[in-house]
C-alpha cells in the first residue's frame, strides 16, 4: 500500500494534523511558510485523486478497516476529486499571500493560531467533500464552520463589525447544522444506516413521510450554507468585514461545497439528480435562483464597499448555479459545475486583487478607490479582467458558463430562465461600470504616485486572471469533465 | 389512536426543539440566543436517544444474562454532538464578550445602528 | 418519563420569558441535568455522563463567566421578530410531528434503526474488540474517525477562544483577581482541598474504566476540567494559572490531537488502513491497545481545553 | 418464614419506608421553598431537601439494592453528597450575605428590596 493509495484519507488528515503543530509555533514567519507548504502538498494529493478518478472509477476507502456501512467510508468519484482540487488549490493560492495580507489585522503573536484555523477550515471543507458517511459530513461541517467563524472575527483588527458579522454567521450556521442533524436523525431512524450509498438503497423501502421531512430539514440546513435568498443575510457582512485573504478563500470554496453536498445528497441518497425528498429542484431552484440573480446584482450596484459589491455578485452567481441545477438532469448538473468552477476562478481572482488593494490603501470602500487606475495599473487590469468575467464578455470564463446556461435553458424551452440570466448580465454591466468609474473617473484628493500591489499578490492575481481568460478561450476541457461527471451521476447512478 | 400514544415522546421533544428555536430567533440578547441554541441542540439529542431506545433493553454494556440491548449508535453520535455544542457555545460566548467590549452592548437592537453596513470602518481598540 | 418531559417543557418556556440572564443560565443548567436523567432512563448512561459533565457543568460555568463580562440584565424591547420566530417555530414543529408519524413506536425493538447496523455492533463487538462497553468500542474503533473529527472540533474551539479573548495582554481587571486572601471562605477552601484531589483521581479511573462501564475520553477530560475549574473558582484564577499555565495546557491539547491522529498514521505505516487498530496486534488485543491510546488522546485534549476555556473567560478583566 | 426471609422482609420494608420518608422530606422542602418569606429561610428549606431527603432516599435505595456492590456505591454517593450539599448551601448563603442581603430578623416583614438582589 504505497502512500498514494492512502491519498483519500491523507488529503484531509494532512491539514487536520499539521494545524495543531503550526498553532504551537512561536514565529509567525515559519508558521506562514509551513501553512503554504501544507496547502501546496494537499493540492498535490488532491490532484492525485483527480488523476485516479478521471477514468470514472470510484475510490472507496474504509476507515479503521471496517467495511461500510459498519464503519465510515470515504467515497471519491470524479466530482469529489474536482471539488477537493478546488478547495486545496484555493487554499494554496490564498496561503501564499495570507501572512502579508492579514499582517495589519492580526498581531504576530496570534498569527500562528490563525494559520492553524485556516488549515482546519481547509481540512473541514475537504473532509465534507470526500466523505461517504452522512454523520461524518456533519462533523467536518462543524470543523470548517467553527474555523470560519474565527477567521471572519479576525477582521476585527481593521473593522469591529467583523465581530457581529461572525456572531450572526455563528448563530445561523449553528441552527443550520442542527437542522442537518435533525435531517440525519429522520433518515437514520427509518433506514438504520448512515452510509450515503447504503441509505440510497434502503430509503425507497422506508416510510415516505419521515424521508420527506428528513430531506426538507437537510435541504433547509444546506440552503443556509449556500446562502439561498431568504437565508443569505450572513454572507454580505461576513465577506465584507472578514480579512480580504479570508474572503478570497471563502468566496472560492465555502458556499460551493454546500452546493456540492446538495448535488451529492440528491444523487446518492435520494436516487435522482432532480430532487431531495419531495423538494424537486426543477420547481424550487429556478425561482429562488432567479430572485438571487436579479436581487443580488441590484444590491451589488448600490454597495458602498467593493468587497460588499463582490459579495452580492457572489450571491447572484450562486443564483445562477441554482438556476442551472434547476434545469434538471445531466445537462443541469454539468451547467452548474461549469458555473461553479468558473465563478470560483473569476471571483477568486477579483478578491485576491482586492486583498492587494486593501493591503496597499487600507480600505476597500468605493470612494477610496479614486485614482486606482493610475496608481495601481496592475491591480486595475486584473480587476477589469474579473469584471469582464462577471458580465460574461466573450473570451472570458463568465461567457462560457452563462452561454451554457442560456443554451441549455433554450434547449429545454425554459425561456424565462434564459431571459433572467441575460437581464442579470445587463445589471452586472452596471455594477462593473461602477468599479471602473470609482477607479478611473473619480478625482483622487491628491494625485498619488505609482505604488502598485505588493509583489506577493502578483502570482495569485496573475494565475487566476489568466485562468479566467484561459477558461474563456478554451472552455472544452472543463466542459468535458463536467459532462463526464454529470453522466456518471445520472447514468449509472452509482 | 392507540399506537399514536407511542409517538408521544417525539412530539414532546419536538415542542422542546421549537421552544429553543423560538428563543434563538425572537430574543435580542446575544447571550440568550446562545442559551436558546443550547436548549435547541440538547433537545435534538433527546430525539436521537429516544429513537435508539428498545423497551425492555438494557444499556449497551455486554453482560452475561442480558440479551436485549438498546441501540448504541445514537449514543455514539450524541457524544460527538454534545462536545460540538459546547465548542460552538464557547466560541459564541467569546465573540459576545468581544462585542460587549467593542460596542459596549450585547443587545441586538442597540447593535444594529452601530453596525450600519454602509458606514466607514472604524477599528476598535486592540484587545 | 412523562413527568421529566413536562418539566423540561416548563423550563424551556421559562427560559424564553425570563429576563434576568443569571436565572436563565441556571435554568439552562437545570434543563441539561433533567436531560441527563432522561438519558439514563433511555438506557444511555454514557451520554448522561457526558451531558452532565460537559453539557450542564462546563457550559454553565462558561456562560456565567461570560455573563460576568456582558452584564446580567436583558433589556427587553419591542421585538418584531417574535412574530416571525413563532411562525418559523410552529412550521418546523408541525413538520417534525408530520415526520414522526412514520417513526416506529417509542421503544419498538423491530424498528429499522435498531436493525441493520446496530445488531452487528452488539453481537460482533465482543469478538472483534472484546470490551463490554459497546458504545466505547463503536466510538473508538468502528466510527473512530468521527471521534478524531470530534477532538479536532474541541481543539478548534480552544483555538478560536484563544484568538478572540486570549492574546498576550489579557487585562487583569479589578474583578479578575480572587477576593483578597483575608475574607477567602474557609469552608469552601477546606471542602475544595478534599474534593479537588478526589476528582482528579476519578478522572483517570473513568478514562481507563471506560471500556467496562460508562465513561471514556470525553467524560474523563470533562471531569479533569471540572476539578481544575473548581480549584480556580475557590482559590482564584491566578493560583490556577500558576498550577497549570496556559502554555502547558496548549501543548497538552495539541499532544492530545496528535496522539489520536498519530495512532492513525502509525497504523498507516504498519500497512493497515487509517485508524485500523488491527495493525497493533491480532484481534481483539490490537483493537484494545488502539482504543486505550486514542481515549488517552481525547482525555488530554478535552481536559486541557475545558480548563483553558475557563482560564480565558475568568481571567478576562472587566471591560 | 425462616430467619433469612424475615430479615429480607425487614430489609425491604425498612428500605421502602425510608424511601417514603425521603420523598416526604423533599416535599416539605419544596413547600418550604415556596412559602417561606425570606431568602435565608428559603435557602434553609432548599438545604432540607438536600440533606434529609437525600440521606433517607439513598439509604433506602442502598437497602433495596440487589447486590452489595451497588449498595456500597450508593453509600459512597451518600457520603459525597453529605459533604457537597451543605457546602453549596453555605456558599449560597455566604454569597448572599456578602452582597449586602440582610435577613429579616424582626417579625416576618419582608426586608426592603436589597441592592444586591
Amino acid at each position: 500500500m504505497s502512500v498514494l493509495d492512502h491519498a483519500p484519507v491523507l488529503v484531509v488528515v494532512l491539514p487536520l494534523l499539521t494545524a495543531p503543530i503550526i498553532a504551537l509555533l512561536r514565529s509567525a514567519r515559519v508558521a506562514g511558510v509551513a501553512t503554504f507548504v501544507v496547502a501546496a502538498l494537499d493540492a498535490a494529493l488532491a490532484f492525485v485523486l483527480f488523476a485516479r478518478t478521471l477514468d470514472g472509477s470510484v475510490i472507496s476507502y474504509a476507515m479503521g478497516g471496517w467495511a461500510p456501512p459498519i464503519g465510515i467510508e470515504y467515497r471519491i468519484d470524479l466530482l469529489s476529486a474536482v471539488m477537493a482540487c478546488l478547495t486545496s488549490f484555493s487554499a494554496a493560492l490564498v496561503a501564499w499571500f495570507l501572512p502579508v495580507s492579514i499582517a495589519p489585522e492580526v498581531t504576530p503573536g496570534d498569527r500562528p493560531r490563525l494559520f492553524a484555523a485556516f488549515l482546519l477550515c481547509l481540512a473541514g471543507l475537504t473532509g465534507m467533500v470526500v466523505t461517504g458517511d452522512l454523520f461524518n459530513v456533519f462533523v467536518f461541517l462543524e470543523i470548517s464552520s467553527l474555523a470560519t467563524y474565527v477567521l471572519i472575527a479576525a477582521g476585527a483588527g481593521r473593522d469591529r463589525r467583523a465581530l457581529t458579522a461572525a456572531f450572526d454567521y455563528l448563530i445561523l450556521g449553528a441552527v443550520g447544522a442542527t437542522f442537518v442533524v435533525i435531517g440525519i436523525a429522520f433518515l437514520y431512524v427509518v433506514t438504520g444506516t448512515l452510509n450515503m450509498a447504503d441509505l440510497g438503497n434502503r430509503l425507497p423501502l422506508a416510510g415516505k413521510r419521515a424521508g420527506v421531512v428528513g430531506a426538507s430539514f437537510l435541504f433547509v440546513g444546506l440552503a443556509l450554507k449556500t446562502a439561498m435568498m431568504p437565508l443569505h443575510r450572513w454572507l454580505p457582512n461576513a465577506y465584507t468585514f472578514a480579512p480580504a485573504a479570508v474572503t478570497t478563500f471563502l468566496a472560492m470554496t465555502a458556499t460551493k461545497v454546500a452546493l456540492y453536498l446538495m448535488i451529492r445528497l440528491a444523487v446518492l441518497v435520494f436516487g435522482t439528480p432532480d430532487e431531495i425528498g419531495r423538494i424537486n429542484f426543477a420547481t424550487v431552484l429556478p425561482p429562488i435562483g432567479l430572485v438571487m440573480l436579479i436581487a443580488g446584482s441590484a444590491l451589488a450596484v448600490v454597495s458602498a464597499d467593493l468587497k460588499r459589491l463582490l459579495a452580492f455578485s457572489s450571491i447572484a452567481n450562486l443564483g445562477l448555479m441554482l438556476v442551472a441545477l434547476g434545469l434538471g438532469g445531466a445537462a443541469g448538473i454539468a451547467a452548474a459545475l461549469v458555473n461553479l468552477i468558473n465563478h470560483a476562478v473569476i471571483k477568486g481572482g477579483m478578491f485576491a486583487t482586492v486583498a492587494g488593494i486593501v493591503h496597499r490603501r487600507g480600505s476597500s470602500r468605493m470612494d477610496s478607490l479614486a485614482g486606482l487606475s493610475r496608481e495601481m495599473p496592475f491591480a486595475f487590469v486584473f480587476l477589469m479582467i474579473g469584471g469582464m468575467g462577471l458580465i460574461g464578455v466573450p473570451l472570458t470564463a463568465g461567457f462560457v458558463s452563462k452561454l451554457l446556461v442560456v443554451k441549455t435553458a433554450f434547449d429545454l424551452g425554459q425561456t424565462m430562465i434564459a431571459a433572467g440570466v441575460l437581464l442579470s448580465s445587463l445589471i452586472s454591466v452596471v455594477y462593473v461600470w461602477r468599479i471602473v468609474e470609482a477607479c478611473m473617473i473619480a478625482k483622487p484628493a491628491k494625485p498619488g504616485r505609482r505604488h502598485d500591489v505588493h509583489p506577493i499578490f502578483a502570482a495569485p492575481m496573475a494565475l487566476l486572471g489568466v485562468g479566467t481568460l484561459a477558461l474563456g478561450i478554451e472552455g472544452g476541457p472543463l466542459l468535458d469533465v463536467a459532462t463526464r461527471i454529470a453522466a456518471a451521476l445520472t447514468g449509472g447512478a452509482s | 389512536m392507540k399506537d399514536l400514544v407511542g409517538l408521544f415522546p417525539y412530539w414532546a421533544v419536538a415542542l422542546l426543539m421549537m421552544t429553543g428555536l423560538y428563543i434563538v430567533i425572537a430574543q435580542g440578547n446575544l447571550v440568550k440566543k446562545l442559551i436558546g441554541l443550547g436548549i435547541f441542540q440538547v433537545s435534538v439529542f433527546v430525539l436521537y436517544i429516544a429513537m435508539g431506545v428498545v423497551s425492555g433493553g438494557t444499556p449497551p454494556i455486554l453482560e452475561t444474562g442480558f440479551v436485549t440491548y438498546s441501540n448504541p449508535l445514537p449514543s455514539v453520535l450524541i457524544l460527538t454532538a454534545i462536545v460540538v455544542g459546547v465548542a460552538t457555545l464557547a466560541v459564541g460566548l467569546a465573540l459576545a464578550v468581544r462585542i460587549r467590549e467593542s460596542f459596549g452592548t450585547v443587545e441586538e437592537d442597540e447593535l444594529l445602528p452601530l453596525t450600519e453596513p454602509e458606514a466607514p470602518a472604524d477599528a476598535e481598540p486592540h484587545a | 418519563m412523562i413527568g421529566l418531559l413536562a418539566a423540561l417543557a416548563a423550563i424551556a418556556v421559562a427560559v424564553a420569558f425570563m429576563r434576568d440572564l443569571l436565572v436563565v443560565a441556571m435554568l439552562s443548567s437545570i434543563f441539561s441535568f433533567a436531560c441527563c436523567a432522561l438519558f439514563v432512563l433511555f438506557d444511555a448512561p454514557d451520554v448522561a455522563f457526558t451531558e452532565a459533565c460537559i453539557g450542564a457543568g462546563v457550559s454553565t460555568v462558561l456562560t456565567l463567566a461570560a455573563l460576568r463580562l456582558t452584564g446580567r440584565q436583558e433589556r427587553r424591547s419591542g421585538r418584531p421578530a417574535t412574530a416571525i420566530a413563532a411562525m418559523v417555530a410552529t412550521v418546523c414543529g408541525l413538520a417534525l410531528v408530520y415526520g414522526s408519524l412514520d417513526l416506529p413506536r417509542f421503544g419498538d425493538p423491530r424498528a429499522p434503526a435498531n436493525g441493520h447496523v446496530a445488531p452487528h455492533y452488539l453481537t460482533r463487538s465482543e469478538g472483534e474488540i472484546g470490551i463490554p462497553n459497546v458504545v466505547t468500542s463503536v466510538l473508538g474503533s468502528y466510527r473512530g474517525y468521527d471521534t478524531l473529527g470530534e477532538t479536532v472540533v474541541v481543539f478548534t474551539a480552544a483555538l478560536g477562544v484563544l484568538l478572540l479573548i486570549g492574546g498576550a495582554q489579557a487585562r487583569p481587571g479589578k474583578r479578575g483577581e480572587a477576593p483578597a486572601r483575608a475574607d477567602r471562605d474557609v469552608v469552601l477552601r477546606a471542602i475544595a482541598t478534599l474534593f479537588v484531589p478526589m476528582t482528579l483521581f476519578l478522572a483517570p479511573y473513568v478514562q481507563f474504566h471506560g471500556a467496562y462501564s460508562p465513561g471514556g475520553g470525553f467524560q474523563a477530560g470533562a471531569i479533569l476540567g471540572g476539578a481544575l475549574i473548581l480549584y480556580g473558582l475557590v482559590f482564584g484564577v491566578e493560583r490556577l494559572n500558576r498550577l497549570v499555565p496556559e502554555a502547558v495546557l496548549r501543548v497538552i491539547a495539541t499532544l492530545g490531537v496528535l496522539t489520536y491522529g498519530g495512532t492513525g498514521l502509525v497504523t498507516l505505516a504498519l500497512g493497515k488502513g487509517f485508524l485500523d487498530y488491527d495493525a497493533f496486534g491480532t484481534r481483539p488485543v490490537g483493537q484494545q491497545i488502539g482504543l486505550t491510546v486514542i481515549e488517552l488522546g481525547v482525555f488530554m485534549t478535552v481536559g486541557a481545553v475545558m480548563t483553558l476555556l475557563f482560564q480565558r473567560f475568568a481571567g478576562r478583566g472587566e471591560a | 418464614m425462616s430467619a433469612g426471609e424475615i430479615l429480607d422482609l425487614a430489609r425491604r420494608l425498612l428500605g421502602e419506608g425510608l424511601l417514603g420518608l425521603g420523598a416526604l422530606a423533599v416535599l416539605v422542602g419544596a413547600i418550604g421553598l415556596l412559602r417561606l418569606p425570606d431568602f435565608y429561610t428559603r435557602a434553609h428549606a432548599g438545604g432540607v431537601t438536600d440533606t434529609a431527603g437525600a440521606i433517607s432516599m439513598l439509604t433506602g435505595l442502598a437497602l433495596l439494592a440487589p447486590d452489595p456492590l451497588v449498595s456500597l456505591k450508593l453509600l459512597i454517593v451518600l457520603a459525597v453528597s453529605l459533604f457537597a450539599s451543605p457546602t453549596s448551601c453555605h456558599a449560597l448563603a455566604r454569597a448572599a450575605f456578602r452582597s449586602g442581603h440582610r435577613p429579616a430578623l424582626h417579625g416576618n416583614r419582608l426586608p426592603p428590596a436589597a441592592p444586591g438582589e
